[in-house]
């Protein structure tokens, strides 16, 4: 039985004033909500909305580690499980975890791994849960964004925090943060992360076709992009602690 | 923050008895109340209706999908609408990853009777071509906080999710569905709105909507679903036993208690108009 | 591929003469037949026919806990498998258990749980198996009302047995323990089971379509209903006792 | 009850095994012995055909149902059979819940494998339409209490829920299956009947029908299916080694003893009379 | 959708000349290729080629038994596992293990068994990865050929060697060493393997249609072929030593 | 033979990184040397094409099986190309029997991008009859031996396993495929040929090819696939961090050594002839 509605792209992913579809210019981020601590039974939880993706992570660690055997005598472990839900995409997603789910899972991993100290913590396990309740393109950057606050929310020691966007090719032009229809019917497509304590790249996927002179132009735009996230997620930990800071100051709002 | 995962300690066990003994709950309620309701619909763009809802701490998102496929043979003019639930794991430490648990099958065989036997979803709407084509609605919970009383913040939700719904619209066309640029919506599917009320009980004290210390320590739970005249379902869970009484003055509350939420949260407000 | 013959449902479930399509009256329990400990690996066992249910219940315990991490420290824990054979129903069953096996199974274990002291079991557990191998409706009810007969043949301390039935509505009129066809084709159906040592309910379903007077006319019909079972499990207790006495007896038959 | 998942004694098995010696068996059989046969049949209302086979304390019930499906491509006129087998935990303590284990898909395989190369099921009467629709069978058996040599056991049970069989008949009428009203029964579709028979071995001594002791200290065991004239499978298991000399002399007397069993059992009289 | 092309037999197994469609005589072998020691991660090893077979074989042992509770406190255990590549086959064969290939495991662990001192190694498990790249019929008595191969090469203390070849009846005759097309379009295939150390049957199956006559021709032919693959075999192990010696030997390759 | 399973020592670990200071490593090689590359193909005969690649000890099995499907909708007139990856327990004690793990998934996933994403594979040639049959390939690599670097030497083995292809050809008559008698082969399906590299990251060294002991100590890898004058594919792994300058350097690296080893390994020469 096909489909009633079949997902379609469009032929242009550009207007005809040059803009994007949904009205950007191509260095443009699509709108971002970052709050933090709104779980209150993980150890540190943040939430995101990233143009139509809407994402929950949740940390709990340091813990007991289950199974026992993969327990690490002289570290801790870091494990990031990356879920979407079955409504969050076109076609709906079956339940159970897939393979590009425990890829982008393990992606994820690698890219957190390097701002923990999992040194100090042998024998335990910290665990992420990443959620996505609605994806439309970049959820693995999104995930690693919002994921990267739940941690500090847990009070996890970090060398610093980490920050991802994607940057890409559509229709010829290099754009910055592709939108689910971009990601679909674009050229290419460059999710990448930087982890600010050395400002190194932690995770770099890429899938399409670039000459090497496409590749330092789509990671100078990461950068910019880059930074800018990096405030939003400051500014979101901060406003947390001020609402903490409210609450304990005799109840009173600050002037 | 609460560490859930510690055995309740029999101080804390018996304070939260004491104060049920008195008709006072450890949240300031009585035994009766529900804790406060939230509810937004349409938030996930990806899902045709969703509704995110709060009761109390307890935090549920469910989205809707659909597919067209067969009808099953002995109905041959309805289509088919499934229930499946997911504790997520970030919902809480009690909460482990892996396939559907006793949990999670209950939340979704509850959720799901409630809503079959109720009238509920008008299946025969769900109809394009008999014998050949229906739609198959997915209804998918995911529990994002917990904090106790899943079944009634699952039903909720399900109902706001299904009454916010907005499917694309299909014909027969010679052997195949065309979409006609129109859709179904909840406001069409949906007849009834069937209300599931849990109730805990603790030694004999028996309370509405019981908060996460106290499903820790119940005996038992009964989940009541029902219509505005109408008992449609009812689930016992735990090892506790109710004597008849006990069921009769349930049931009798349910209905009572049903009716005020289902004014209360007035859910068709949710219903999403089409021009 | 259509199925050669579909599972239809006749159009009228009673007779001119008001009897039910089998003959029964509205009060009528269909024919029950129990045995007590006729499997002889298990430490308890029972056998029961109900109408066309043929089910059989063994109980192993107390025993280890497997896995271990399913251990209790201070109580002993239940555990019933409720499970159907392929071949016991009109459409042959996939082998794997299902969703629905798995409720059942828990409703039993809820229904089952208050009548024994698993305070003094600590860290161990019993395990309650219960098959399927002919089903006519009501197999819950069936299967709680033979396990509680495989529980005392096991000699496991016991506040009271346990006994079960459904109830529904089936044409407009209320009728004990619904026949499979009644069961499918009727409007409402009541399992309930009832603990002896305190007369409550520990087991309570309902799907269907009731109001409240209606409901007090079911649990009253259920508890005549319950009582007769009830009998029949003494007696098939007491003739397993008489057996068992006339094999010691000198290998006499008592007069 | 016998505890059997404690480890057989050294002083039991010494005991076994010197009966052995002198050809006797702790239960008083002699070597060539089967325990004795209960057979009933059409026991379950649901199956289209079943048995409850006991040998000595073992004891197995077995039913079919049907599918009706397309032919494989190669043989577009031939029905299939399919056996499959599960070895309840209510049965031994020895046996564990959870997916199809090593002793359950031999006992499948060995009683399926017997059955299909003996000429014992006529596929083609399972066709309806070639290359269109032939009937799909489905032996299931239940193994119910323990109590060794589930295969001989397995294997009667599997030929006797066969030949009880009554199967709704189908014709091709256009492009789908009618039923015609009548039935396709054991009689018209079982033609052979293959016995299988099990030898264990203990040190140097070889039995048939091994009980439950005995096949705990087993080394091995050769499990032979005879038709009236012809071996139509083997199977080996265990760690012991045959020498040539007793293969001969085991397909022998599995000739043999099969012959003397099949007329005994006289398994035809559980064939189902349709008027 | 059916295949383009099915996996067709030919209505006679014999040419005009007499000979077998591969050009074989009844009693001739295919050509067996052996070689020893060819993976140097495992404990022992070989690598077998037998018509179109392609076969490796890998031991690892004796080690620490994973799961724990399938240690056995009195001996070691032995556990096979014969899988076949989803190339290997006509159709594609699907990836996860099928029954067949969880049972031809059994058949050949049962067959190894006899010749290894289980006893000596209480608490601990051998473990024999069988891997079919390409079958061309009679894989498990190749299988068993190469594994008994591997577990010498690794050095464990054996009985004997363990050899194996199928015999069958294609067209009536009765003949030796059935390829692929033969097993799968002739009446009767036996495989069978011998334990040396006390020329023993220890794996035994049979498919088909024989008579008692016939099943002592059968065996008498195996017996024949079965000495003949036992040279090959001693030849394998012989020439890897030879190798090894050659190594050790200043270098310099023997005169 | 070395015991991979071992923690390897701070010693060893010392002096691998001491030999990279120093642009050396300890087989030798310098930092951005492959190991010898051996190649034979079509060596499975049950298969439609295989390769069997040696990477130095690294050994990985590839075959290709086809079935005919139908296609995706949203491209109802190419074929499908999907690649499967098992480290099979005989390639290391390191590896596990049971479901595909993370490594496993990573290889087929990097190797299937790798194809996916450079023109590779001429999907319209693997059309049939568009929206009705296209072939479906199935690349499954299987790994024999492992000693470091599973993903170059899977790609190698991939794209050999593809150009020696030979698939029947089949032809749309009125609703089903038929064979031509012809076939499809490497030279058709295959376009262009990106090569899969794999640099390794030790502390701030980095190098290309991992062998066993450095892979098991390395930070993190980056593998890229190019063709002449593409990057096609990027995947970072572990936990190591690259500088823009390191990514940039690589890029430009990987583009050098692909042309390079396209150029050495000369693949199309496993193309199969066809009269």
């Amino acid at each position: 039985m096909t489909l009633l509605i079949k997902d379609e792209y469009p032929e242009k992913l550009f207007r005809e004033d040059g803009k994007r579809l949904d009205g950007r210019d191509l260095k443009e981020l699509r709108p971002i909500k970052l709050e933090v601590g709104i779980l209150n039974n993980a150890d540190g939880s943040a939430y995101l909305e990233w143009g139509n993706n809407k994402i929950f992570a949740a940390v709990y660690g340091p813990r007991e580690v289950h199974p026992h055997h993969l327990a690490k005598p002289d570290k801790g472990i870091l494990r990031v499980f990356y879920r979407m839900a079955t409504f969050s995409v076109f076609e709906r997603k079956r339940p159970a975890p897939g393979r590009r789910e425990k890829e982008i899972s393990m992606i994820i991993t690698d890219c957190l791994e390097p701002v923990l100290f999992l040194e100090l913590y042998p024998g335990t396990s910290f665990e992420v849960f990443i959620d996505v309740l609605d994806a439309d393109g970049g959820t693995r950057c999104a995930s690693t964004t919002v994921a990267a606050l739940a941690l500090a929310d847990a009070g996890i020691p970090m060398k610093s925090l980490v920050t991802s966007v994607a940057v890409g090719k559509i229709d010829g032009k290099i754009v910055v943060d592709l939108s689910g229809v971009e990601d679909k019917a674009g050229e290419a497509d460059l999710p990448c992360a930087i982890t600010w304590f050395n400002e190194e790249i932690s995770l770099l996927q890429f899938d399409g076709d670039m000459d090497l002179n496409e590749l330092d132009t789509f990671l100078k735009l990461a950068k910019d992009a880059l930074k800018e996230i990096y405030e939003m997620q400051l500014n979101a930990l901060k406003s947390k602690y001020i609402t903490i800071q409210e609450k304990y100051n005799g109840g009173q709002v600050k002037q | 923050m609460m560490n859930i995962r510690r055995v309740i300690s029999k101080i804390e066990r018996n304070y939260i008895i004491n104060n049920l003994k008195n008709e006072e709950r450890i949240d300031g309620r009585g035994l009766w109340d529900y804790r406060e309701w939230k509810i937004k619909h349409n938030l996930v763009a990806s899902a045709e209706g969703s509704a995110d809802v709060c009761l109390g701490d307890t935090r549920v998102i469910t989205g809707l999908k659909y597919e067209v496929g067969e009808p099953f043979p002995d109905v041959p003019d309805e289509g088919v609408c499934t229930v499946m639930a997911e504790l997520l794991p970030l919902a809480s430490p009690l909460f482990e990853r892996g396939p559907p648990d006793e949990q999670s099958i209950e939340l979704a065989r509850v959720v799901d009777r409630g809503i079959r036997h109720a009238d509920c979803i008008q299946t025969k709407k769900l109809c394009i071509k008999e014998n050949q084509a229906v739609y198959i609605l997915f209804v998918d919970i995911y529990v994002i906080n917990y904090s106790g009383n899943l079944i009634d913040a699952g039903g909720i939700s399900a109902l706001t999710t299904l009454i916010s719904s907005q499917i694309p619209e299909g014909k027969w066309v010679d052997d195949h569905v065309e979409w006609t640029g129109g859709y179904l919506t909840g406001e069409t599917i949906v007849k009834e709105l069937p209300i599931v009320l849990t109730f805990g009980k603790i030694g004999d004290i028996i309370f509405i909507d019981p908060s996460l210390p106290e499903e820790l320590i119940c005996d038992g739970r009964i989940s009541i679903s029902v219509t505005k005249d109408k008992i449609t379902s009812i689930q016992k869970s735990g090892p506790a036993t109710f004597s008849i009484d006990d069921i009769q003055m349930l049931n009798k509350k349910a209905m009572e208690l049903g009716n005020l939420l289902r004014d209360n949260l007035n859910l068709w407000q949710y219903k999403v108009n089409i021009e």
